[in-house]
């Protein structure tokens, strides 16, 4: 293909579908935050940020490695999101989504802006764990053990969470609680902590997903902004609502970079605006996206 | 009342003209060339209710192509400022083509996707200097008569084109157009069952919120002498959306009180230290929270209510004007009856 | 007693007398208007229950007392009613809109199936039938909001099938939905105003200030009488009744004055006094036009229709007049049902 | 009066930032705090990394509130920008954190003045030091933009007129965080230099994610053409050890720059950058200019700038050109390893000292309009 | 109001309720009641109210006001989940079928709260229509179709009290009478319903009693047999 090796090429899907499994699960919550609350979670790498940031906190003052952050971050930083929609997002969802989207642009602002006042922009580092150093060669490249560990994380976390969701009846009323909150309550559903519910999975997800980046990227401040916009295209390519399509979408987005990155290096920020546009001419409600959105 | 109205425009034009011996003139040229992308934003938002995310390639690539047409072929300013506008219109109905089979999120993706997609090619292209931005635009002369390059001589350029645009502005959304505008907001499929070419309208509309943005891009590459990436990125996407609500969402001015005031903010906050952005949040926060018509939307009503009270007193002391006409409100007039 | 059809005996014999007697249902309207508007004006306001209540025959004698409106005011129609009764009616022309052999499906699911429809001009056609035989796919496809996935469409010897539907309604035929659809973000004013606006000036038109437009207000207030929603005209659609949007619906698909009108179930949800007058609207509204009409309400598809055609799971099963049609063995089984209520 | 314009909420606020005005402010203190009988006042701004707030802040000061000199002036286009403003208005402009060479090329002006570094300089230090320890093949990851590029190309000249080679190039898109493709790939190549021609957090993430690739295993040598030493502060001596970089200023040289960066670090907690450092050699030098000249008028004041030597403990040997360049000693470095390093901040082993003459571009090859060849 | 059986067992009490949108005052004093196992109705013109009484006993209009005593529990100030899992379940007039499920999970939706429901079977006995379009999303249905949904998907929960807004409006004849049947086999299993009709004839044949709405009061109340006996009162309040 265009000339270039197998191996590399090879290589560079691998290494795209590893990128994938952060886009993956990043537009997992994103995808559940917009299909319940309405609200286009703006400030989710600023969340998603936090999670890279507390492990880092964590480890640095109270000297709790990788695997206690890995469970107690999404926990904290959930606290967080749950306090987010008590005091502001609830009074939000009446109303068009551009004010969800104001809000959280104005929360992502200030998140950022504490956290580069306290920790600076060049960021902090954050060492892979013993258990997971080193690699293995996989004869067309070498694979560390991290990477291939935050693989296996995200696919694992994205199952579950799906599973959870389409399997049990708790789809059914994510969606119905999404459409009509007043008569989903009427029917006796328990929309309004449900709603909180899935803003805290939502973010928890972000949260575990800055967890899995901090050995990987710099643990910085601006680590969330440059990974957003990229987001809200996957859950859109995938169809908005589709928690499958969030997912699916996530590693082939991950999958085109790595082509890209072989193909034409420059655009591979831009690859995957053009694969939305053309995915939406083609099909306007996205990939895996039911047409009544 | 026209007397009042007509008075109402004097004071506001003499404030305008007087304004840039208190406050700095480049400062309240960008404040216009704002407050008009705002305007061509709100046409879209606040009038078709169409969310576009993709507003500030439109802005910066008209401040590109005007500015490289000033500079590069020295066309005059007021040719180059042409050429950025109908750049920008004619990108807002590549726009408009793209977008208008979609609704909702979606469209305000693809809009997205398209801005990226220009963002992507002014950084590529070589004329727009990359990163280093197109330096260096000439600000020329108006007619060849008057020159420019004196700031407040391009100020009074500048107010006489502000305000030609908002004239403009405000004929469009108070026309008959803008009137099927409103319709389409409300209920889309009832506008085509009435005999309205849907799909004609988005077009004709986001054609003249490209050809808005685009004055205001101009202008902006004018009164600063440069146009650079910044008004491409992405975060100015959500910046005029924040504009245009902060002043309030289909109101008139609303987009030209929050021009001013985001790039106050921005401008005048700036010797804070680094907390910029933290002050900026939590003022946008606030007004989500508390001001959700935007400040305009909010104080236009309490405004009229005011002044139409004050109108009243005055009428009742002067004991000769009938009541009603200054506060004729149906509601009011029913709700004495049932009271009768 | 409080039986459809002494109602509608009552209404007919009512119009009838009225109608003999003073020939002018121009006269008829206002007043019944008049009367009728009172529910609507008075509810949302919660004013005193006493005295007011009169049902819409009682007001009937009440003609001409109140102000009348010359007819020539009344935009697209009004005048005299020539017409008493269906059965007198003079014999139909030619087909105004006509569908042969058309099918639509939705990804397998066949919603219309090679149905061939005749339209004639100047008559009120009816479609009735089980719920979800296809009917407002029919109507669907008849206003070009869908696309058949089979056969032809013609409107006035033309064809056209793959016409957009903002030309197909310059081009005369207009709908009302069933959800009504307002704009509820307009004044109900307003409303009726935007499908006049339609035929005023250019869709584009930004160069006029909108007051150009309140030379239509006239005829829009005299349309919002017509439906008895003159007192509401500067109130916000949203803040109407369920009933007053029906109306508001009928007012704004008037305005437009069609040569074709297709309602679908005008009927729905509204009070029996409201039907009453909206069978008289529907009737008078019918003069010099064509009407489509969807209605599960049998007494006023009785009551207005010249033919009828039932659908049964998107096909024709029937078509004739109400009293052939109604007799036919399998109408009753598949819609009418047997027994009492 | 003097205004320091940095930013201090974007991607380069640790690098210049609150630091950059705080070195401003220690300048200002070591002089005495006034000058020509006038308190001298400081004022501060962060431009937020935006050229057209830093435009407006510019225009401003210059003309309301009487700044005669600004300072600092990240971000190409702000620079460049600012440069213009500086020569309509008359005042000056002493940049230290902006990068691009064109300062003082073609778009140089007598009333601006370019203190610390240049992509030039920055190209020739790490090229020609890397070139003659036998370095011949290089591959290139560059940030795709103008000054990732105007990187790349600066260090080609060198690499070629050295008998080096470019075996290889990728165009990284800016921002990227995710640099493991182009390593693989580099890693892939024959090259013995793997140069890094970005800046702040891509360089971060890329010499990061080397390592995490066993990048060091192959024996190809990382060198990073612009690094701050916060850039090191924030990787960690374990991941950033071994890669190679120019700088014009080292906290840990000589007792001058120590005893300077420790009243430095009392104030701020982190040790100064090059910039910062800079700025406060250009503050003080103009300060010394201003009072020996007598005025504030600012092209006498440029002049005897220019007819002063630089002598602190920033630039040894400085001098300010007429094209606006500040020439002095740049330092080929490499990051040390943990065990190598003494304490916090014990970041750098000087490999080369490169002399001012030959670490910044000669002034004839530059095309700047105000020195006639 | 005085052939009504005051000893039986109350289901529904409400005493004073007011309701409000906004600064609207919609409701102004309403009181009456319904006994277990009844079927009652409401009528009245369009606009008196009667939408909003439905609404104000689910919870589903922020300001009421009075009380709401369901089988002794009272009902204001409770959010509509927990009205709905004491037993209730509702109706609504626009039929409220969730466009982003498709009709199975539309029908199977709303959460089994008492034991005693119907069974899935018999709901699609009694609207085949619904059978046959499970898979196909909610909003694709036809009006009717819609309308038997909506109904249908209450019946599966449980509730003993079923609050009916307009069930009829749109159906075929054919189905109101199904839906009749329907309603007369649920109240002998002792379900109470409280329904909303603007078709008296229908509303004749199933209730006991059927009170008058206008202007946002109950002005009256007649049972069935009296109405059929007693025509005026009803032309008087209804125009019918
Ligand atoms: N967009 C669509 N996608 C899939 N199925 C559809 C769609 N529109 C209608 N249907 C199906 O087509 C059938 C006919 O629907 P239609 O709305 O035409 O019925 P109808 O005759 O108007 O019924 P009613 O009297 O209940 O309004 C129904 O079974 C409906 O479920
Ligand atoms: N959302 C609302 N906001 C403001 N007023 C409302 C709203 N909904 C209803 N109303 C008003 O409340 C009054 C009662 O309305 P309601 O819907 O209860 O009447 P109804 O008896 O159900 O009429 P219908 O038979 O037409 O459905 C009406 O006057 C209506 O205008
Ligand atoms: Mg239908
Ligand atoms: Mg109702």
């Amino acid at each position: 293909m265009f000339g270039i090796p197998l191996p590399i090429l090879l290589g560079q899907l691998m290494l795209g579908l590893i990128n994938g499994a952060f886009y993956a699960t990043m537009s997992l919550g994103l995808a559940l935050i917009f299909g319940v609350l309405n609200i286009i979670n703006f400030a989710h790498g600023a969340l998603y940020m936090m999670g890279g940031f507390f492990a880092w906190i964590l480890l640095q003052y109270f000297g709790l490695g990788y695997w206690y952050a890995l469970i107690l971050v999404p926990i904290i930083v959930g606290i967080i999101g749950l306090v987010i929609e008590r005091l502001l997002l609830r009074h939000l969802y009446n109303l068009d989504h551009v004010y969800g989207l104001l809000l959280t642009f104005a929360l992502s602002l200030v998140i950022e802006g504490v956290f580069r006042q306290n920790f600076g922009v060049s960021g902090q580092p954050y060492d892979i764990p013993t258990a997971l150093r080193g690699g293995f060669d996989l004869g067309f490249m070498f694979l560390p053990t991290y990477r291939a560990w935050v693989l296996a994380a995200s696919v694992g976390i994205c199952l579950f969470t799906w599973v959870v969701v389409e399997w049990t009846r708790l789809g059914s009323y994510l969606r119905a609680a999404t459409e009509n909150p007043a008569l989903a309550r009427a029917f006796g559903i328990r929309v309004p902590s449900l709603i909180t519910m899935t803003y805290v999975g939502g973010v928890m997800l972000a949260a575990f997903a800055g967890v899995l980046a901090a050995p990987i990227y710099q643990v910085s401040s601006i680590m969330g902004s440059n990974i957003i916009p990229v987001v809200f295209a996957v859950v859109v390519i995938g169809g908005l609502g589709s928690i499958f399509g969030a997912v699916a979408t996530g590693f082939l987005v991950g999958l085109l970079e790595g082509l890209t990155k072989l193909i034409y290096p420059p655009a591979t920020n831009t690859a995957v605006f053009i694969l939305m546009v053309v995915i939406l001419l083609l099909r306007p409600q996205g990939l895996f996206g039911k047409r009544n959105y | 009342m026209s007397w009042q109205k007509t008075a109402w425009l004097v004071g506001a034009v003499a404030i305008a003209a007087a304004l840039p011996f208190f406050v700095y003139p480049v400062f309240l040229m960008q404040a216009m060339a704002l407050a008009i992308f705002a305007c061509g934003f709100n046409l879209l938002l606040g009038y078709a209710g169409i969310l576009s995310f993709g507003h500030a390639a439109l802005f910066g690539s008209a401040a590109y192509v005007c500015g490289y047409a000033a500079k590069a072929w020295h066309l005059p300013t007021e040719l180059a400022i042409l050429c950025g506008t109908a750049a920008s219109g004619i990108l807002g109905l590549v726009y408009g083509i793209l977008a208008s089979r979609q609704r909702g999120i979606y469209l305000a993706m693809i809009t997205f996707a398209l801005s990226q997609m220009i963002y992507f090619i002014c950084v590529q292209a070589p004329f727009t200097g990359g990163e280093d931005g197109l330096q260096g635009i000439p600000r020329g002369t108006f007619l060849g008569i008057v020159n420019l390059s004196q700031s407040l001589n391009l100020y009074y350029f500048d107010l006489g084109v502000f305000v030609l645009a908002l004239l403009l502005f405000w004929r469009i959304i108070e026309s008959p157009f803008g009137q099927v505008l409103r319709a389409m907001k409300g209920n889309e499929l009832r506008t085509v069952s009435l005999g309205y070419d849907v799909d004609v309208l988005k077009l004709v509309c986001f054609a003249m919120s490209g050809a808005f943005s685009g004055l205001g891009g101009s202008l902006q590459a004018f009164a600063l002498g440069f146009a650079s990436l910044d008004n491409v990125q992405w975060h100015v996407n959500g910046d005029v959306i924040l504009m245009t609500l902060l002043g309030g969402l289909g109101t008139f001015f609303g987009p030209v009180v929050g021009a001013v005031l985001v790039l106050s903010i921005q401008n005048y906050l700036a010797s804070l230290g680094g907390i910029v952005t933290i002050v900026e949040g939590v003022v946008f926060a606030t007004i989500v929270m508390t001001f959700r018509r935007g400040l305009v939307g909010e104080l236009q009503p309490r405004l009229g209510r005011l002044l139409r009270a004050w109108t009243r007193r005055g009428a009742v002391e002067q004991a000769s004007v009938d009541i009603v006409p200054g506060a004729k409100q149906p509601t009011d007039v029913a709700g004495s009856r049932s009271v009768a | 007693m409080a039986d459809n059809k002494a109602n509608r005996q009552r209404l007919r014999t009512a119009v009838r007398s009225v109608s003999k007697s003073r020939a002018d249902l121009g006269e008829l309207r206002s007043a019944a208007t008049a009367s009728n508007a009172e529910w609507l004006r008075r509810s949302p306001r919660r004013l005193s229950v006493g005295a007011a209540k009169f049902s819409s025959f009682r007001a009937f004698p009440a003609i001409g007392r109140k102000r009348t409106r010359e007819p020539s005011a009344q935009p697209g129609f009004g005048g005299r009613c020539e017409r008493q009764d269906h059965a007198t009616r003079k014999p139909a022309t030619r087909v105004i809109l006509e569908t042969r052999g058309v099918s639509k499906s939705f990804s397998g699911f066949v919603a219309v199936n090679n149905v061939s429809l005749r339209i004639w001009e100047g008559t009120i056609h009816s479609l009735i039938g089980p719920n979800g035989a296809g009917k407002t796919t029919l109507f669907n496809l008849l206003t070009k909001f869908l696309r058949p996935t089979a056969g032809t469409i013609r409107y006035e010897d033309r064809d056209i099938t793959t016409m957009r539907p903002a030309k197909l309604a310059r081009a005369g035929v207009a709908r009302s939905f069933q959800i009504s659809a307002t704009f509820s973000n307009m004044t109900v004013l307003e409303n009726v105003r935007i499908a006049l606006q339609r035929g005023y000036c250019w869709q584009l038109n930004f160069w006029d200030s909108r007051k150009v437009l309140c030379e239509l207000d006239h005829a829009a207030q005299d349309l919002l009488a017509e439906v008895g929603l003159e007192a509401f005209s500067d109130r916000l659609a949203a803040e109407l009744t369920y009933g007053g949007k029906r109306a508001l619906e009928l007012a704004t698909t008037l305005a437009l004055k069609p040569k074709v009108l297709l309602l679908d179930e005008p009927m729905a949800g509204l009070a029996a006094e409201e039907i009453s007058r909206i069978t008289a609207l529907i009737r008078r509204v019918a003069k010099g036009r064509t009407v489509v009409l969807v209605e599960h309400n049998l007494g006023v598809v009785a009551d207005l229709s010249d033919e009828i055609t039932v659908l049964q799971r998107g096909e024709i099963l029937a078509s004739g007049t109400y009293n052939e049609v109604s007799q036919r063995p399998e109408v009753i089984e598949a819609y009418m049902g047997t027994g009492d209520v | 009066k003097i205004g320091v314009m940095n930013d201090q909420s974007s991607i380069y606020a640790d690098l210049s930032g609150l630091g950059g005005v705080e070195a401003a402010r220690m300048a200002i203190e070591d002089f005495g705090g006034k000058v020509l009988g006038q308190p001298i006042q400081l004022i501060s701004a962060d431009m937020q990394n935006k050229a057209d707030v830093a435009a407006n802040i510019a225009n401003k000061w210059y003309d309301n509130e009487n700044v005669d000199v600004i300072v600092d002036v990240p971000n190409s286009a702000a620079a460049l920008a600012i440069q213009e403003i500086a020569r309509q208005k008359k005042k000056l402009v002493l940049f230290s954190t902006a990068a691009t060479s064109e300062l003082t090329g073609n778009k140089c002006s007598p009333y601006g003045a370019h203190w610390t570094y240049d992509t030039y300089a920055l190209a020739a230090g790490t090229a020609r030091a890397l070139i003659q320890s036998g370095a011949l093949k290089w591959y290139f990851i560059t940030a795709d933009y103008a000054f990732g590029h105007q990187l790349q190309s600066d260090t080609t000249k060198f690499i070629k007129a050295a008998g080096g080679t470019v075996v290889g190039s990728a165009l990284a898109p800016f921002p990227t965080q995710d640099f493991s493709s182009f390593l693989l790939s580099a890693e892939g190549s024959s090259a013995d230099v793997v140069a890094l021609a970005n800046a702040g957090g891509d360089t971060i993430n890329a010499i990061k994610q080397a390592r995490e690739f066993n990048f060091n295993k192959s024996g190809k040598r990382l060198a990073a053409l612009l690094m701050f030493i916060s850039d090191v502060h924030s990787l960690g001596l374990k991941a950033a050890q071994g890669t190679i970089l120019t700088t014009g200023f080292y906290w840990n040289l000589n007792d001058a720059t120590r005893a300077w960066s420790k009243r430095f670090y009392a104030r701020r907690h982190a040790m100064p950058t090059m910039t910062q450092a800079g700025v406060y050699s250009a503050v003080l030098h103009y300060l010394q200019a201003v009072k020996a000249s007598g005025t504030k008028e600012p092209l006498t004041v440029m002049k005897k700038m220019r007819e002063m030597p630089i002598h602190d403990f920033f630039a040894a040997n400085g001098r300010l050109r007429p094209d606006g360049r500040m020439v002095h000693d740049m330092y080929l470095v490499q990051v040390k390893s943990p065990a190598e390093s003494k304490g916090p901040w014990d970041y750098y082993k000087i490999l080369h000292t490169i002399p001012a003459d030959q670490a910044f571009r000669p002034m004839k090859d530059g095309g700047c309009p105000l020195v006639s060849h | 109001m005085s052939d009504r059986d005051q000893s039986a067992d109350r289901c529904l009490t409400v005493t004073n309720l007011h309701a409000h949108y906004g600064d609207s005052h919609v409701l102004h004093g309403i009181d009456f009641f319904v006994n277990d196992g009844e079927v009652v109705s409401l009528l009245g013109r369009n606009g008196a109210g009667k939408t909003t009484m439905l609404k104000s006993i689910m919870g589903l209009i922020g300001g009421r006001t009075g009380s709401i005593l369901f089988k002794g529990t009272e009902l204001v100030g409770r959010e509509p989940e927990d009205t709905a899992r004491l037993g209730i379940g509702y109706c609504p007039d626009d039929r409220g079928i969730f466009a982003s499920l498709s009709v199975a999970e539309n029908l199977l939706l709303p959460p089994v709260v008492k034991s005693g429901g119907m069974e899935l079977e018999e709901i699609y006995n009694l609207f085949p229509n619904i059978k046959e379009r499970l898979s196909a999303s909610g909003n694709k249905l036809s009006g009717g179709e819609q309308q038997m949904l909506a109904i249908g998907r209450i019946l599966r929960t449980g509730a003993r009290l079923l609050l009916l807004d307009e069930p009829t409006e749109g159906l075929a004849p054919r189905i109101v009478k199904q839906i009749g049947r329907a309603l007369r086999t649920l109240k002998t299993r002792g379900f109470t319903i409280l329904l909303i009709e603007q078709n008296f004839k229908f509303a004749s044949t199933i209730s006991d009693w059927h009170y008058l709405v206008e202007n946002g009061k109950v002005v009256d109340g007649i049972s069935s047999d009296n109405a059929l006996k007693d025509p005026i009162k009803l032309q008087r309040y209804l125009g019918i």
